[in-house]
């Protein structure tokens, strides 16, 4: 089945591994699936399983391989630092079906333009967002806020000490992005 | 016929204005439209189809917003600059502070493009990210109060008599309008072979009180249930119920395996 | 086909089946795990599969022993007329444990903002909510939840029979409150 020989080892020993833990990562699927969109961090599942943190990544991680391996249409994904199981791509044509799926509620160019610039440049007062853009950014930034994109998160040391902007948790929902380290570099700009 | 061109070109012109975030946003568009490298071209080569882009849209009337006419008076110094008759190679120019203001210009405004370029993939990367995440879902968590504490037997059980629990069921089987036939319950022979069984049964995992009945019979759920009052006293057995009205789950009480088995011994 | 198949035989008949329409079942407990606990029944199982409803029966009883095999710790059940997926017994004692853990956090602002819009507008759908906030709302909705602030309190009458949500009593007594009717009055909002 397996089309080259690594694979079919790794498999192997996967399942090898499985089949010691295999109780263990069951378990920790049933208390994701209990914990829902609450989600699970890595400390709690460390408290439940009495290992340390980096073991409770990998059993994430293992659950993974498990449930691609099994065929599940749903997966253990990492979101602003809490686990939780989330559909697969797959299972989308079905949950349009039954009407599952919430219609989409997209944010205008402005809106996403400034988000980014606040994700890879926070802390970020409004003057700079408008330097980079080249626009006033009073209004996409207000929107931000009021959806819960972006927040203040203090105060900068220049004159009238303006607002910093930063990115809050429910925007790594909004994009499923377990941690900031997880935005996809920004293109090159040191070019020539 | 004329008049009905303009329009409609008057509202593409809006649409179009309105396409733009800003100046860079148009300037952006005008060097990728025409395949030009941002890294290289001249600006002075965009300057004029920026500012015929500006001048159409003025001539409808049209509200442009300052930062583009902003952004046309730096365009236009930079390009007078560039027209200038040059004495020599840029490097003395530079020098010489000939040409120094352009230059910066030229730079800072190309820095700025390949800036604020970098910025708008990032945000048409995140817009699509967001679709494609949007149909994913998850589900609400289950409420963890039921498992908040671990009550022993006696907390969970505080106050609750045997006789209350007769009652209740009692009042379970009135509720299927058949009488209690209570010469079953008088019927001690079957509950102490109930329980042997009931033991075996939860010894490997725990299992629900619907699960130990074979059948619905009247006769043979009161034997179970007087079997499963008997093993909670005895302490061989921990019963839980989760809902009220709901299946109790009954699991082996290993803590006390070292009773169940002196009990034993005992009965025997 | 044997007349009579033993053990061994059904299990391989039914793994063969498994097999063959493997993808179906893994579909249904993807469209069950995002149905949560509204569940699914019969006749939306048949329209989706595009089966007759006696079919969809079996694809649930079929989708409880894959489940089974596979040593899943939350199994289809079938409640009042819909088929949900719920935890299994063994899964118990790490419920236990987990709720020993205290989650991480406090109420994001998404959450407060669901909680408000429940406070106003109970008995009111998810997808209600959705509606008023423009964003998806399980995270918060399930933050709520599991924090006992809402609850499931009721059935719309509308297609899918979707749970109306209110506030819990834990809410009425943090705020002080007799009733949700003792909440401040909104604002006029329509002038905005």
């Amino acid at each position: 089945m397996a089309p080259t020989p690594g694979a079919q080892e790794k498999a192997e020993l996967r399942s090898g591994f499985t089949a010691a833990t295999g109780g263990s990562l069951q378990a920790l699927e049933g208390l994701l699936f209990a914990a829902g969109t609450e989600g699970l961090t890595d400390r709690q599942i460390a408290g439940v399983f009495d290992v340390d943190e980096p073991a409770a990544t990998q059993m994430c991680l293992d659950l993974r391989d498990l449930q691609t391996r099994e065929g599940r249409r749903f997966l253990v994904e990492r979101l602003a630092d809490a686990w939780q199981l989330m559909t697969a791509p797959e299972l989308t044509p079905y949950l349009r079906q039954l009407a599952l799926v919430p219609p989409p509620s997209s944010l205008s160019q402005a809106a996403l333009e400034t988000l980014a610039i606040i994700a890879y440049r926070q802390p970020i007062t409004r003057s700079q967002i408008e330097d980079i853009r080249g626009v006033k950014s009073d209004k996409a930034l207000g929107t931000l806020v009021a959806r819960g994109l972006a927040q203040e998160i203090a105060r900068a040391d220049s004159p009238g000490r303006p607002f910093l902007y930063g990115t809050t948790n429910d925007f790594l929902d909004y994009f499923g992005l377990g941690s900031h380290r997880d935005l996809p570099p920004l293109e090159q700009m040191d070019h020539g | 016929m004329v008049l009905i061109d303009a329009i409609a070109s008057k509202e593409e012109y809006r649409v179009r204005l309105q396409a733009f975030e800003g100046p860079l946003d148009l300037l952006l568009h005008l060097i990728e439209s025409q395949e030009l490298d941002i890294y290289d071209v001249p600006i002075a080569r965009i300057t004029d189809q920026y500012m015929t882009y500006l001048r159409e849209s003025m001539e409808f009337q049209l509200e442009v917003a300052s930062e583009f006419l902003v952004m046309a008076a730096q365009l236009l110094a930079i390009k007078a600059r560039s027209l200038l008759p040059r004495h020599g190679p840029l490097e003395i120019q530079v020098a010489y502070g000939l040409d120094a203001e352009y230059v910066d210009d030229e730079r800072e405004l190309r820095e700025r493009l390949i800036e604020y370029r970098a910025f708008k993939l990032a945000a048409q990367a995140l817009g699509e990210q967001s679709l494609l995440w949007a149909e994913r879902i998850g589900r609400l968590p289950l409420p963890l109060e039921s498992f908040q504490e671990q009550p022993t037997v006696s907390d969970f059980l505080a106050g609750v008599e045997v006789s209350h629990l007769r009652d209740s069921l009692v009042r379970a089987l009135a509720r299927t309008k058949i009488d209690l036939d209570v010469r079953i319950v008088r019927d001690r022979e079957t509950v102490p072979q109930r329980m042997r069984l009931i033991e075996n049964q939860v010894r490997d995992a725990p299992t629900t009180f619907v699960h130990l009945l074979r059948s619905r019979r009247r006769r043979e759920i009161v034997t179970v249930f007087l079997a499963v009052l008997e093993l909670m006293r005895l302490n061989r057995i921990i019963c839980r119920q989760e809902v009220q009205f709901g299946d109790i789950w009954i699991t082996a009480n290993t803590a006390n395996t070292a009773n169940t088995v002196n009990t034993v011994n005992m009965a025997l």
